[in-house]
Parts: C-alpha cells; structure tokens; sequence
C-alpha cells in the first residue's frame, strides 16, 4: 500500500488501548544504496520541537522550568506501527511499553 | 536522517543544477510485514494544496485540467534518482524530462515571451 | 576594493530602502501633530531594524538560504502559506502606496492629477524590473534616492533645540489626543519594521553570492545604513514639527506635505520633496515588487533571479508583472495613496508576529547557522520584537478605527 | 473625496463613518487656513509652481467649506457661530482671489488677499483654543 507520507506528518496516534499517544511529527529514515528505509517514527511535541530544529531555544527553558517531562520523544519502531487506515494510525502495543528517547 | 526535516520542502535541483521545485510529497510503501519504504517525490500543485486542506487539493487538480499544461497526476521521482541531500535534494534527472519545468515552461511560452524583451525560453 | 565598495552601495540601498512614502508620511504626520514627541518611535523601529536586517544578511551568508528559503524548508507548506497570503497582502498594500507616492509627486510637479500617472508609472517600475539588472535597480534607485538627504539639511538649518529632541527619545505620554498618538506610534514602527526589507536583503545578498567573509561587511551595512536611514526619518519628524506645527497644519494630504521644506530651503525646498518622493518611492516600489517576486519563487523553489532574462525564470517574472499591473488600478480609480499608506502601515504592524516568530526560530537554527546563531543579544532583541509586535497585532486594529 | 465612494476594505467604512468631534474639526479648519497661507507664502517667494499653488488654494477652500459645513450643522455651544461662519467664508473668498491672482501671476494683489487671510486665521485660531479649552 502507498501512503503519503505529507499528509501522515501531524496525524493523531493512539495505542492498542485505544489510548491517544501523540501526533507523529518526524520519520527518521536509513538510506542505503538507492533504496531508503523507515526505521522508526518520532510522536509527540517535542518530535515537532526537534524537527524544527528548535532545541538551543527550547532545551533552557524546559530546563528553567524544571519540566523534564514536557521535553519527551516517543520512538515508535516500524514493527510496532499499524498504518493500515493511514488517517488513524495506531500502535500494535500499549504505551507504557514505549521507549522515550532523550 | 530525518525524513520531514531534512527532505520534505528542500529544494531539489537536477543533475545541470537547474532548480526544479521543492518536494512537495513523498510516497511510502507499507507491505504487510515488510519495513517500510519510501518509494517516490512527488512534485506538484495538487499534492501541495492537498496539504493545506483536501477539498483545495481537488479544486487545484479540477482547475489544472482546465488551463495550464495539461498532465495526468502528480510529477514522481523514483527515490532511485536521489543522488546526494545536502542544502538542496540533488537528482539525477534531467529537469525538463521530469514535467517538474512544465508550468515554468508553459508561462514563458504563452506569456513572458509574448511580451517584448521577454527572450526565449529555448536560447541558451 | 570590491567589498568597500559594496559596502558603500549598501548603505546607499538601505538609505533607499528606509525612506519611502510610509516613513516620510507618518513621520510628518508625528511631527505636525505632535512635535518631537514620537521621536523614541523612530529610534525604537530604527534599533529593531539594525538587528532584524542583520540577523536576515547573516541567516543568508551563513546557510546560503534566504529568509524565505529557510522558513518554507523548517515550517513546512501550510504555515508558509499564511505567512505568504498575510505578508503578501499588506506588501502589495504598501506597493500600491507607493506607487501612488511616486504618482503624487508628479501631480505636485506638474498639476496633472495623480490617477493619471498610475499607467505611466507601473509601465516604467515594470519596465525597469524587465530590462534591468538586480545591481541597476539596487543602486541606481537608491543614488537617485540620495536627494532625500536634502531632509537632514532642512533639519539642521531650521535649528532644532537638540536637547527637546534628545529628550524626545524616550517614550512619554501625550497630553492630546491618546488613541490618535498611539496610531501615530504603530504606524511610525510599522512603517520602520517592515518585513520586505528583510526579504529583499537576504535575497540579495544569495543573488551578489555573499559568504561567511561577508559577515562583517553584513554588520556594517546593518548597522550604519539602517542608522542613516532612521536618522533621515527622524529629519523628516523634526522638519514637520518646525516646519507645519506652528501653522496648525495637520497632514491629511500629499499637497500639504509638499509645503514641509519650503521655510528651510526657501529656494528648491518644494522640488526638493517632490523629487525626493518621486525617487524614494520608486526605489521601494521597486524593492517591493522584487520582494514579493522573490517571496514566491523561493517559497515554491522556482528559479529566480533578477539578473536573467525573464523567459529564464518565466514564473518569478510573471509574478512580478502581475502584481505590478494589478498595484496600479487602485491609483486608477483615484484612491487617496495617504490613506493607502496609513492603512497599509498599521497592518505591517498587525502581520509582525507572523513574520517575526518563525524568524527567532530560524536565527537559532544549528543545522543552518552552526556557530553564527544568535547570540542571547540578539535573541533578546527579536524577543522584544515580538513582544512589540504583538502588542502592535493586538492594538493596531483598534486604533485604526480610533485614531485615524 | 473619491477614495470614500471606492473604500476597500471595511475599515475604511468605519473611518468614513466616524464622526470627528467639534474639537478635531476645528482643528482641521486650523490645518486648511494654515495649508493654503503657507502654500501662499512659497508661492510670493516664487519657490512652487502656480498650478500647484492654485490647487492647494482650490482644495483648501474646498475642504473649510465642507468641514464648516459639517460643524455648523450641529454646532458646540461655546462657539458663536455667526462669527466663525462669517469668518469662514470671508477667509474662503480670500483664498479664492488668491487663486484668481496666481493665474494673473499678481504678486502684489495676492500678498493683500494673504495678509487679509492671515488676520481671519488669528480669529479662527483663538475660536479654536476656546473649544479645546472648553474640553
């Protein structure tokens, strides 16, 4: 199945549960030779924070504000993605099995 | 690398480094069990206003039947062409050949040229 | 030997580039109605405009990207676009205002009135951007706009009392009329912050193939010719206050404006300010009309260049085509270029914000500018701007209504 | 003016709208009388063209008549308005011998006709701070 993948950047995710998780914001992407692979997908506001390549303005004043948890990625391997209805991705597992990166 | 950062919107100039628009879309293939690849760039009017909002989409593709170059669909680069991303996406097409230059060479044509002092498109 | 002198062009363009039909006019207006008073909006816009230029110059010699480059590349199609249609109204706005600028200044010369002119003056701002190139139109319009300096020497000569003026540097409430004295305000800062110039800047400086040598030569154009130019709108302030004030005469029109020089230089003062109009708003018609160009080719990666034939970059040259036939219909009509101006000044105030934020997020960009972003100097500077301008979105339109 | 029948944009209604208050039309009469001596006094110095001069002179008559005629229609209590009318239209006939005077090109004929406008200005000047005073 062919998706695009424009319209899928800010679409809401949720989890097996049925449990919102966040809107996808970034595709991180491995190239190798002329083929280019999804390796996993990047959700939530700090995915937005990253893709804007907005850290050196973001990171003081989450760190100002000592909220940790504002500032927090979720790295949703491919495996674990179900784009079967591209306008309402879900994830095959729970959220709390996710990995926050950073 | 970062997909939407750093290819989505890039400009993208072919192997003369003619500019040749920006990537307006990228196709991904999802197999049943396979990693998911991404297979196209699309190129376009449509697939930008589609962007915006669905029903400016299908109004951009109504009215670029209408007038304009006539083509079928969105112009798609095969993920193949990219050759390097840097400050622009670098392809190993050949720009007019793409249809990616039709507009800009349907405006010099039945426009910019008519107007005296305009020069032609076609001159080197 | 080449940079000096493109240092000396580029404070001459931004002379060009700063004093054009929206600064003389509210500045005038400040100083009729108000006398020194508004003198801190000048200096304030003037600061905030040293940076902001700065900051695009460096955005451009830096990443190789201009400012609209960048901002489609980071935000993606759909904020680009509100940012294409709010900047591009109120830039077309302000076209409109100037052309009727450089119209009015030939009614003024020779009697003939300025719906008249609105043809002749398209076809030659047209025309010059057909046949000319990007270095003819930077410096030619702005040596041409050299004569508005005759506004520094009518300040001086009419003998100001230096310490009001200093004084009038610092903001201070009035003791007239508050909400016209706070219209006043956001159309001098509207009229001083004007997002075009940015545009037009960056592009330049990809269009002269700037580099990381060029930062210096950046700051210094940056700094001394945004100062020339303020310094000029603050001569046209103080004319106005020496000049109009102890009439009583309130400029509501481009005639009236006309008398501003005719005390300090008895002799050619009234050809002088024609001729300064007529110049300065060409100059920034042109600037405009490039800008807006520039703005849709680079936001749509089309090629673009002012210095090709316009078949080679058929798309920017249709833009431009377009938008300058269509500025000239309004004149067409007979609708008053001033109003247009005040108009169109307060709501360059009201677009700010949208101009200005994804900007503070470009300038600390570390894949586009690495070492070069902003410094906490310049960040607190574009914080300030934006706080500035959104209290100029919030208060512009209401006082539009109020105060004009 | 034209520009109000062709307003674009739905501020400009409002602005059209807007009723100046007696004090800011005053004002106004003040800025017109001003506009057309000092558009006198460059033209006695043979520093702007005649046209130019006489259609400022055309305009700021214009505009006195349509600004007085908009106060006098619902004139402030502090303002005697036989007076101001009397003076309004004996500054009005000034400005228009004036404008005659440009086109005979006579200098002399027009500095009487200014001087005589400048002595209606010091009258409506010291009628106008009474309004503002009166605030």
């Amino acid at each position: 199945m062919d998706i695009n993948v424009e319209l899928l950047v800010g679409t809401k995710v949720r989890d097996a549960n049925g449990e919102s998780v966040g809107r996808i914001e970034e595709f991180l992407v491995e190239r190798d030779g002329n083929s280019c692979r999804v390796v996993s997908y990047l959700i939530g506001a700090s995915a937005l924070v990253d893709r804007l390549a907005a850290w050196t303005l973001v990171r003081p004043v989450v760190r100002a504000l000592h909220a940790r948890k504002l500032y927090s990625v979720y790295d949703v391997p491919w495996q674990e993605m179900d784009l079967s209805d591209p306008a309402r991705p879900k994830l095959r597992i729970s959220v709390n099995d996710l990995r926050h990166v950073k | 690398m970062h997909l939407i950062r750093d290819v989505l919107d890039k400009k993208m100039v072919d192997r003369e480094h003619c500019d040749m628009g920006r990537v307006c879309g990228l196709v991904m293939h999802v197999g049943e069990s396979s990693q998911p690849r991404i297979t196209h760039i699309l190129i376009g009017g449509p697939t930008v206003w589609m962007r915006l909002h669905p029903a400016l989409g299908r109004l951009s593709t109504r009215l670029a039947g209408m007038w304009g170059p006539r083509r079928e669909g969105a112009v798609k680069i095969p993920w193949s062409r990219v050759e390097t991303i840097g400050r622009d996406v670098k392809l190993d097409v050949e720009a007019r050949d793409t249809g990616a230059l039709d507009w800009e060479i349907w405006i010099a044509k039945h426009i910019i040229e008519r107007i005296p002092g305009g020069g032609s498109e076609e001159a080197e | 030997m080449k940079k000096i002198l493109q240092i000396t062009l580029g404070i001459v363009t931004s002379i060009g580039g700063f004093l054009e039909i929206g600064s003389v006019m509210t500045a005038a207006q400040a100083g009729a109605e108000f006398g020194y008073q508004l003198l801190w909006a000048l200096l304030l816009g003037t600061l905030c405009l040293i940076f902001l230029v700065e900051m695009s110059g460096r955005l451009a010699a830096v990443s190789r990207h201009t400012v609209v480059d960048a901002m489609r590349e980071r935000f993606g199609f759909p904020f680009f676009f509100i940012v294409l249609v709010g900047i591009v109204l109120v830039a077309f706005m302000v076209l409109v205002a100037e052309l009727g600028g450089i119209a009015y200044g030939m009614q003024i010369l020779t009697g003939i009135g300025f719906p008249w002119w609105a043809i002749p003056i398209s076809l030659t701002v047209w025309l010059l951007m057909w046949k000319g190139s990007f270095s003819l139109i930077e410096n030619g319009a702005s040596l041409l706009g050299l004569v508005t300096i005759s506004f520094m020497v009518a300040a001086i000569r009419l003998r100001p009392e230096w310490s009001s003026v200093g004084s009038a540097m610092l903001p201070s409430m009035p003791h007239g009329d508050k909400a016209r004295y706070g219209f006043l305000a956001v159309s001098i800062l509207g009229a001083s912050i004007s997002p075009y110039l940015m545009y037009f800047y960056s592009s330049g400086a990809i269009e002269e193939k700037w580099d990381r040598t060029y930062l210096p030569i950046n700051r210094f154009i940056a700094g001394f010719g945004m100062t020339f130019g303020g310094v000029l709108s603050m001569a046209v302030l103080i004319v106005a206050a020496l000049a109009l004030r102890p009439q009583g005469i309130q400029l509501d029109t481009f005639p009236q404006a006309a008398l501003m020089l005719t005390t300090a230089l008895p002799k050619y003062g009234f050809y002088f300010f024609a001729l300064s109009m007529v110049f300065a708003c060409f100059g920034a018609a042109l600037e405009i009309s490039l800008a807006i160009a520039y703005f849709f080719a680079q936001g749509f990666g089309w090629n673009w260049s002012q210095n090709l034939k316009p078949s080679k970059n058929a798309r920017f040259a249709f833009v431009y085509t377009l938008i300058i036939l269509l500025a000239g219909i309004p004149l067409v009509l007979g609708i008053d270029p001033i109003k247009v101006t005040m108009m169109s000044m307060a709501l360059t105030s009201a677009t700010l914000p949208i101009a200005i934020v994804p900007f503070l997020f470009l300038m600390n960009d570390p894949i586009f500018l690495g070492k070069h972003r902003n410094g906490w100097i310049s960040n607190s500077v574009v914080a300030i701007v934006i706080v500035i301008s959104f209290v100029l979105a919030l208060i512009s339109i209401p006082l539009e209504i109020a105060g004009a | 003016m034209r520009a109000k029948r062709f307003a674009i944009v739905p501020i400009l209604l409002t602005l059209a709208c807007k009723q100046p208050t007696p004090a800011e039309q005053m004002d106004s009469i003040v800025s017109w009388l001003g506009t057309a001596g000092m558009a006198g006094d460059a033209w006695l110095r043979h520093t702007t063209p005649d046209k130019y001069t006489r259609q400022t002179l055309e305009l700021s008559s214009q505009r006195l008549q349509e600004i007085s005629g908009e106060l006098l229609k619902a004139p402030p209590a502090k303002i005697d308005t036989a007076i101001l009318d009397a003076t309004l239209t004996r500054s009005r006939a000034h400005i228009a011998r004036m404008a005659r005077l440009v086109d005979e090109r006579n200098s002399p004929g027009f500095r009487r006709e200014l001087d005589s406008l400048r002595i209606q200005q010091k009258v409506v000047r010291q009628i106008a701070d009474g309004v503002e005073s009166a605030k």
